[in-house]
């Protein structure tokens, strides 16, 4: 495969390969362990590698600087850089090298941070001659490598939008203002989602209906914006930029829709709707928790309420003294962690086994908000809070300070220790147990007339869009994105993207973020008329390929491999063939191919052969 | 290499000295002072490695200012690390590089 | 901690009856500990004012009044200063302490007059009344111009001063009875000196004393102050009101005993230890009233209804007592002095017979609470020691 | 949309669509994200380098990634972007209305170095005979009067602090390529913006704010950001050291809530980030100093992002130690050694006074921007920028002008990236909506229905 038909660079061609070896030292992260300045010693010493050098920081600006200028001073036309995972730099340095006026794919990537620095911290010599082998496993790959271009695919410039509460209301609001048409799909026969139903959001004290109306209004009424609830995503397929989705409708259960409080009636529903979108906004959402029978009393005891059912229902009670289900409260609690911050042996597991070992980060506010209220409006009544840590950050502090001033009597517990609730005595409902950790761990009981239980946030349940657009989930059931600190609304799905408490429990304020963040990145790829993908797809050579078709049964990505008849030698013969939009670059049936007739661009069975020679090759290690 | 100053570099520097003229004298006492303490702590290195405490035994200077001098010597290259001793780290001088 | 009250049910309507007491920002705290951290004099096994002021959240009544840290604490506000949460611990300690009071009182007298300065005011004047009527009554079988310690005959000074120090005595054992109840309660029925050797003893006696005597405790306030010329520190100032006051006391008795006893007519210690007695008290009190008009130091931040209701008792009993020393002195006579020794008079005896009921009261509560938690450290030292002293 | 309006705004040198105030990374990720729509974006720094904050971290919480390795991707692509153009070293001093635009007066300090004739080889620094305490080091190392400002610095042009220049002219001499410009004067200029993103940051409030921590009597009273630059790969010791005596610590407390939640210093909320940074640096410390005993003093534990809490738990499975209890007062010893006072809250009360000998005070999180009025933007009370309509999270209330990251309140890194991209998002809205006037080629919604539409 070296012997190249065509190149786009003219330096390429026709030379003999002059490969430039950069090693990084990260700071100290990998010279500390790998000898950095030895193995660019034994670097120079590999066949056809004219320059090594070792820096800093390869991906600083200086580092970046001695690639280009050593490209072109030096003429190098294949370069590697040993530093840290791929994921990090590996596009960092392929625009290096292609601003040096390479191709950036005659580039090669040496992981010899988390796969050799790190892994090897007690082993330096081992660690510094594994480096060598890896570079050497390179160094022999690039002599395989030839010019790749980036595939250009056309760009449908509008965006999917799945979930209709204020995440997928406000990414559909921004991107329609900016001029990118918006199919909005709302499960439910409502937009407006959870927030629709606050009486009260902090920290502005809105009114939540009120927020939820105004987002509604601005993507109603747009042009740009088709809204379709009762609906559903039931087929996906594609690629970004091309992402062809099948919308299927849940049928109407009689002609009541129009009780609807949000007016299902935007949305002109059909049998179903087929659109071809770019980019995919999952704003699915997420639920309270909702506690087992039991816990903590939860459904045994009808005094034990969820923070969800009580700020709905103390909205709507009239001032004076504080009745509930028609006895009159004088000392009600408010407990924290239910259903977050769960620990192993303590907490019941979930239905899937799991414990919620994470912190919903948006309860202690919301408790502390409810407290509040509710001390603003019964000032009579006693409230106490049973937490853990109260973790209103930020201005959210606030909270905590005017709530504790309002005279709300707080009582620390240890996750190890929860609180114990049991049915009162003296005519209240109520006694609360707790080991309290204010008072030096000492036992006190509170009476109590009314529980509510601060239920944390768990995942939407959605498992037929995660199977469909193939979204990576964590450990805590939410959508995971690519990089929590780099990329923290992409998915590793190209072109799909996450707003809001899908991807974890967020307030309003940080959901509304999430969702111009979202909306950004969608916005990006949708600025151009084509779309460029990476070009390590699958390529059949139609000489070699028998069609025998066995690589089709193998390839999981529907319309990436098919099959066709050619006119060989005037008889008719069936081979295989890639769409390169639709491959993901598996390798699956390049491995199933019996006559070596499938080859992935950019990694090649001979170049796999020469990695492997480089790896096993006797390199000069000793010293 | 503009080894020698032109006409213009000299007024530039005239300039300069004028604009940020050291009036009350504390850019002054603020070299002399680094000067001196750079200067008892190169001999004091001279003489054989040591830590942090020993050389400011031997120069007499404030603890944390010897060890933001040699930190400084690391950095550009005159000083490095000769292994520990106890809870402090050795320092050596780079005759060498010494400039 | 030793052992606690398990299960105790809270009462958070207890802040409501404490801000009467003048604690108003007892609910503020969030328990992160900073003031017991701050000050200097919270110690070992009997930390303060956190525990306090989380008991006063909890409404534990019962474990407020058994904390001998109350009476540990001089109010040198660095816990209130220092507070992330405008809590103010030193204000809530000081509530505290007027709770304790009233709580030690059976009459309720005490609780009525910290909550209604109406009470205060009018127990202070009908007490004065009482006391001036009778006074004045049996003094006016005397002719008025004569010499003006005739105005007071022996035997109503007497009968008077028995009855007095009688009421004295019942209300300060009932009180310190209390007290030492509550700690040993506390200390689940033990008391802080079983088992302490005689050497043991003495010495909580002898810390007691140098105590009294030096209030180095004090002295270990307000750490972060720039140091006040010593003259002005708050040790100086409580120190030379105290001195002042027990000389005072110390010179009146002994001028009672060898002028009217004993019939010297003349005793120049008792006259000397007055005057300077009468000279510190002036200073301090004055100095006092100025910081707390002034919120100068930290201990003054604010100031309740007793704290100026004390005060300002102390400050007119000195300047009487100096007016009637110098009419003495020059053999002044008439109606106006006549009257100023009838104000002295009166408001000395309406001063002891308040001890207990008003912030006087620590002056009993405070060396008793001390002399417990220095036994209960010497039994400490003793008990790790494995029972063998030293 | 868009490469077309892109077009059209670049004729003049001055007029860019956007300008954003502030190089960190959120404000890298705000340009960052208008300039791949086409957007020209104008990014001012105040710093002689962008990447903020964030470039002098370690690492950072909870994925414990080498901060300069996720910033310099950031710093390096804004300043090769075609569309981005930077300029450091600048002030802006003044944001005005000017048609539907805006008009900015930005102040480029004298940095007596010829930019278009530097080339970083730093041969000025290695002659410069003056050396002072390195801001970016935290004064712990040493920066010579003309230098490049650290390793990693974008651009990598020298900078020369007239502090400590003595006028020697050894750098003059020394310079190949005759950058040096010594009578370089400070430059005011303005632009035009059609939108402005205010990404302008914040920082630490001081050590002595709370006289009781008596930081002003000790150098191992440190700052976190002298942490962070202690446990970076280049840190200015090359390993963890107390600065006061060189000595390798065996006891680190750190106190959080130093310069936060304390009404007593006038910073009532809380900075959000210390709990997790001081978790993230113990556990770095305890990778560095493994026989170290690390203790955390806390009120709150505020673990709340998504993977904090099992951050914070994998920490306490460490061996690092979570003592509740705000700490009162740390009192030097004469032989170096730092008493921590503090209540031990969790067992019976009694005040404990606990050794260490290096101490990390948490400090708050302040505004960098002091008065954003000028900058066209109101304020809270807590003196971060003003953002009156909820659901538009990144917007001041002033027409065309937004606000990103920390400027707005204290938020951690990831929440400064969201903020970043909504703010962009925002802001290309209302461009877009400011030219929407009869657009041609407007753009469509397309889709296929099947059956028959039922309202």
């Amino acid at each position: 495969m070296s012997e190249q038909k065509k190149s786009s660079n003219p330096k390429t061609e026709s030379q003999k390969p002059r490969i430039g070896v950069y090693i990084c030292r990260c700071g100290g992260n990998i010279s500390d362990v790998v000898n950095t300045d030895a193995l660019a010693g034994k670097v120079k010493q590999l066949g056809d590698v004219a320059a090594c050098r070792v820096e800093t920081f390869m991906c600083s600006d200086p580092g970046q600087a001695t690639i280009v200028e050593d490209i072109q001073k030096q003429n190098l036309n294949r370069v590697v850089v040993a530093s840290c995972s791929p994921f990090l730099h590996e596009l960092t340095f392929r625009t290096v090298v292609q601003r040096g006026g390479l191709n950036p794919f005659l580039y090669e990537h040496v992981n010899i941070r988390e796969q050799d620095s790190w892994a090897h911290k007690h082993d330096p010599v081992g660690a510094t001659s594994k480096a060598l082998r890896m570079i050497n496993a390179a160094v022999g790959k690039l002599h395989h490598a030839e010019p790749l271009e980036r595939i250009r695919m056309g760009n449908h410039r509008q965006t999917l939008v799945v979930g209709g509460g204020i995440a997928g209301l406000k990414t559909a609001a921004e991107l329609a203002g900016k001029g990118v048409p918006v199919i909005l799909v709302e499960q439910s026969s409502s937009l407006g989602g959870r927030v629709a139903l606050l009486a009260r959001t902090f920290p502005r004290e809105d009114e939540g209906s009120v927020l939820a109306k105004k987002l509604i209004a601005q993507v109603t009424d747009h042009p740009l914006v088709r809204i379709f609830t009762r609906a559903r995503i039931e087929r996906v397929s594609g690629f970004i930029g091309n992402f062809d989705v099948k919308i299927a409708f849940e049928p109407k259960p009689d002609a009541s829709a129009s009780s609807d409080p949000q007016g299902a009636g935007h949305s002109a529903n059909a049998a179903e709707v087929y659109a071809s979108v770019g980019t995919i906004i999952v704003a699915t959402g997420a639920d309270p928790y909702k506690p087992a029978r039991g816990e903590y009393g939860f459904g045994e005891q009808p005094a034990v309420v969820s923070l969800a059912d009580f700020l709905r229902q103390l909205a709507t009670l009239p001032n004076g003294n504080f009745i509930w289900n028609g006895k009159r409260v004088r000392n009600v609690g408010f407990l924290h962690c239910v259903g977050s911050r769960q620990v192993e042996g303590v907490n019941p597991p979930q239905a899937d086994g799991k414990i919620n070992d994470y912190c919903s980060r948006y309860c202690c506010t919301a408790i502390l908000q409810q407290a509040l209220t509710l001390k603003m409006r019964f000032p009579d009544v006693n409230v106490f809070d049973f937490y853990q840590d109260i973790r209103t950050y930020g201005g959210h502090e606030d909270y905590y300070t005017k709530s504790s001033a309002a005279g709300v009597v707080f009582l620390r517990y240890h996750a190890e220790e929860p609180p114990v609730v049991e049915p009162g005595e003296n005519g209240s409902a109520l006694k609360v147990r707790v080991k309290d950790y204010l008072t030096f761990g000492e036992e006190v009981e509170v009476p109590l007339d009314l529980l509510v239980l601060g239920v944390g946030l768990v995942a939407h349940d959605i498992p037929e869009l995660i199977d469909l657009l193939k979204l990576p989930v964590g450990a805590d059931r939410f959508l995971q994105e690519v990089h929590p600190k780099l990329r923290p609304v992409e998915t590793a799905v190209n072109g799909v993207l996450l707003a809001g408490t899908a991807q974890a429990p967020m307030n309003i304020e940080e959901t509304l973020s999430a969702a111009g963040a979202a909306a950004v990145k969608a916005a990006i790829p949708l600025s151009r008329d084509a779309v460029e993908l990476d070009p390590f797809v699958a390529e059949v050579n139609a000489e070699k390929c028998n069609g025998c078709e066995r690589c089709l049964t193998e390839c999981a990505y529907t319309g990436a491999l098919f099959k066709e008849t050619v006119q060989v030698d005037g008889e008719s013969a069936v081979k295989a063939r890639v769409n390169p939009g639709l491959c993901f670059g598996c390798g699956a049936c390049v491995a199933v191919c019996p006559t070596r007739a499938i080859d992935l661009k950019g990694w090649t069975l001979d170049q796999f052969d020469a990695m492997i020679d480089g790896l096993v090759e006797a390199v000069p290690v000793e010293g | 290499m503009p080894a020698k100053l032109t006409e213009a570099h000299r007024q530039a520097l005239k300039l300069f000295r004028e604009q940020h003229s050291d009036l009350d004298g504390t850019l002054k006492k603020y070299v002399a002072d680094f000067r001196h303490e750079r200067k008892q702590i190169t001999e004091a290195l001279r003489k054989g490695a040591g830590t942090v405490p020993e050389l400011t035994r031997q120069t007499g200077l404030p603890v944390d200012q010897v060890l933001w001098h040699v930190t400084a010597m690391r950095k550009y290259g005159t000083v490095q690390e000769a292994g520990a001793d106890g809870d402090y780290v050795k320092y050596e001088f780079i005759e060498q590089n010494g400039k | 901690m030793g052992a606690t009250l398990r299960h105790q049910t809270v009462d958070p309507d207890f802040r409501n009856a404490l801000a009467r007491f003048g604690a108003n920002s007892v609910i503020n705290c969030f328990n992160c500990g900073n003031c017991s951290a701050i000050c200097s004099l919270s110690k070992g096994n009997t930390p303060f004012p956190r525990k306090l002021v989380r008991y006063a959240q909890l409404g534990l009544k019962e474990k407020l009044v058994q904390s001998p840290e109350l009476w540990l604490c001089y109010s040198c506000g660095d816990c209130s200063v220092t507070c992330p949460r405008g809590a103010e611990p030193g204000e809530t300690m000081a509530a505290l302490r007027r709770y304790s009071i009233a709580s030690f009182d059976p009459t309720g007298l005490t609780r009525r007059m910290y909550e209604s300065p109406a009470v205060t005011l009018t127990v202070t004047l009908l007490l004065a009344g009482v006391l001036a009527f009778l006074l004045v009554s049996l003094g006016q079988a005397q002719p008025m111009h004569g010499w003006i310690f005739g105005l007071v005959p022996y035997e109503v000074v007497h009968k008077v001063g028995m009855g007095v120090f009688a009421l004295l005595a019942i209300v300060s054992v009932a009180g310190s009875i209390g007290l030492v109840r509550n700690y040993r309660r506390s200390m689940d029925g033990d008391s802080p000196l079983r088992g302490l050797p005689l050497r043991a003893r003495l010495r909580v006696l002898k810390q007691l004393g140098q105590e009294i005597l030096t209030m180095n405790r004090h002295a270990q306030c307000n750490e972060d102050e720039t140091p006040a010329p010593w003259y002005l520190t708050p040790r100086a100032i409580h120190y030379s009101v105290m001195a002042g006051f027990l000389g005072l006391f110390t010179a009146s008795g002994l001028n009672f005993l060898f002028v009217y006893f004993l019939g010297w007519g003349w005793f120049p210690p008792a006259r000397v230890l007055g005057t300077i007695s009468g000279l510190l008290m002036l200073y301090g009190v004055s100095v006092s009233l100025y910081q707390r008009y002034r919120g100068k130091a930290t201990c003054v931040t604010s100031s309740a209804l007793s704290d100026w209701w004390l005060l300002a008792f102390l400050l007119v009993l000195a300047v009487t007592g100096f007016w009637i020393e110098t009419a003495v002195s020059f053999g002044w006579a008439g109606p106006v002095n006549d009257t100023v020794l009838l104000i002295h008079t009166t408001m000395a005896m309406e001063l002891v017979l308040l001890l207990m009921v008003t912030k006087l009261a620590h002056a009993v509560y405070r060396p008793l609470s001390l002399g417990l938690y220095f036994a209960r450290q010497q039994r400490d030292i003793y008990e790790a020691n494995g029972g063998n002293h030293d | 949309m868009s490469s077309g309006n892109g077009a059209a705004m670049r004729e003049t040198e001055n007029h860019f669509d956007v300008v954003v105030v502030g190089g960190g990374i959120a404000g890298l990720q705000s340009a960052l994200d208008l300039a791949d729509q086409d957007y020209r974006v104008l990014v001012v720094e105040k710093q002689p380098s962008i990447g903020g904050r964030m470039i002098s971290l370690s690492k950072v919480f909870p994925t414990l990634d080498c901060a300069s390795c996720i910033t310099t991707p950031k710093m390096s692509a804004a300043a090769h972007h075609s569309n981005i153009t930077l300029m450091t070293y600048t002030t802006v001093d003044a944001i005005e209305p000017a048609g539907d635009n805006h008009r900015l007066t930005l102040t480029q300090m004298a940095r007596y170095v010829d930019t278009s004739a530097c080339i970083g080889c730093r041969q000025c620094e290695y002659v410069c005979p003056v050396e002072y305490p390195d801001p970016f080091e935290q004064g712990m190392g040493a920066l010579r009067a003309i230098s490049v400002p650290f390793a990693n610095a974008i651009p990598q042009y020298a900078v020369l602090n007239p502090e400590y220049c003595i006028g020697c002219g050894a750098c003059v001499r020394a310079c190949a390529s005759d950058a040096i410009r010594l009578d370089q004067q400070p430059k005011t200029l303005t632009v035009e913006a059609g939108a402005v993103v205010l990404a302008t940051g914040f920082h630490l409030n001081s050590t002595s704010l709370k006289p009781q921590y008596n930081a002003s009597r000790s150098k191992d009273i440190v700052s976190p950001l002298q942490v962070e630059r202690l446990l970076a790969p280049h840190g200015p010791y090359g390993r963890v050291l107390r600065p006061s005596d060189g000595k390798i610590p065996d006891s680190v407390a750190f106190v959080l809530c130093a310069g936060s939640r304390d009404q007593s210093i006038g910073v009532p909320y809380c900075s959000r980030v210390c709990c997790m940074y001081s978790i993230k640096q113990a556990m770095l410390l305890s990778g560095a100093l493994p026989t170290a005993d690390i203790t955390i003093y806390y009120m709150d534990i505020r673990a709340f992002g998504k993977g904090f809490e099992q951050f914070y738990q994998n920490a306490k499975a460490m061996g690092i130690s979570f003592v509740k209890g705000k700490v009162a007062r740390i009192t030097p010893q004469p032989n170096g050694d730092l008493m921590a006072r503090v209540e031990a809250i969790e067992e019976d009360g009694r005040v404990m006074e606990n050794r260490h000998d290096l101490v990390v005070l948490a400090q708050g999180i302040v505004p960098e921007l002091v008065s954003p009025e000028r900058l066209g933007a109101a304020k809270e009370e807590d003196g971060f920028i003003r953002r009156p309509d909820p659901l538009r999270p990144a917007w001041t209330g002033r027409e065309g002008i937004f606000v990103a990251g920390t400027a707005a309140g204290p938020k951690d890194i990831v929440d400064s990236i969201m903020e970043a991209g909504s703010a962009a998002m925002e802001a290309s809205h209302y461009l877009t909506q400011k030219r929407a006037t009869a657009d041609a080629n407007a753009p469509s919604l397309e889709l296929e229905v099947i059956g028959a539409a039922s309202e």
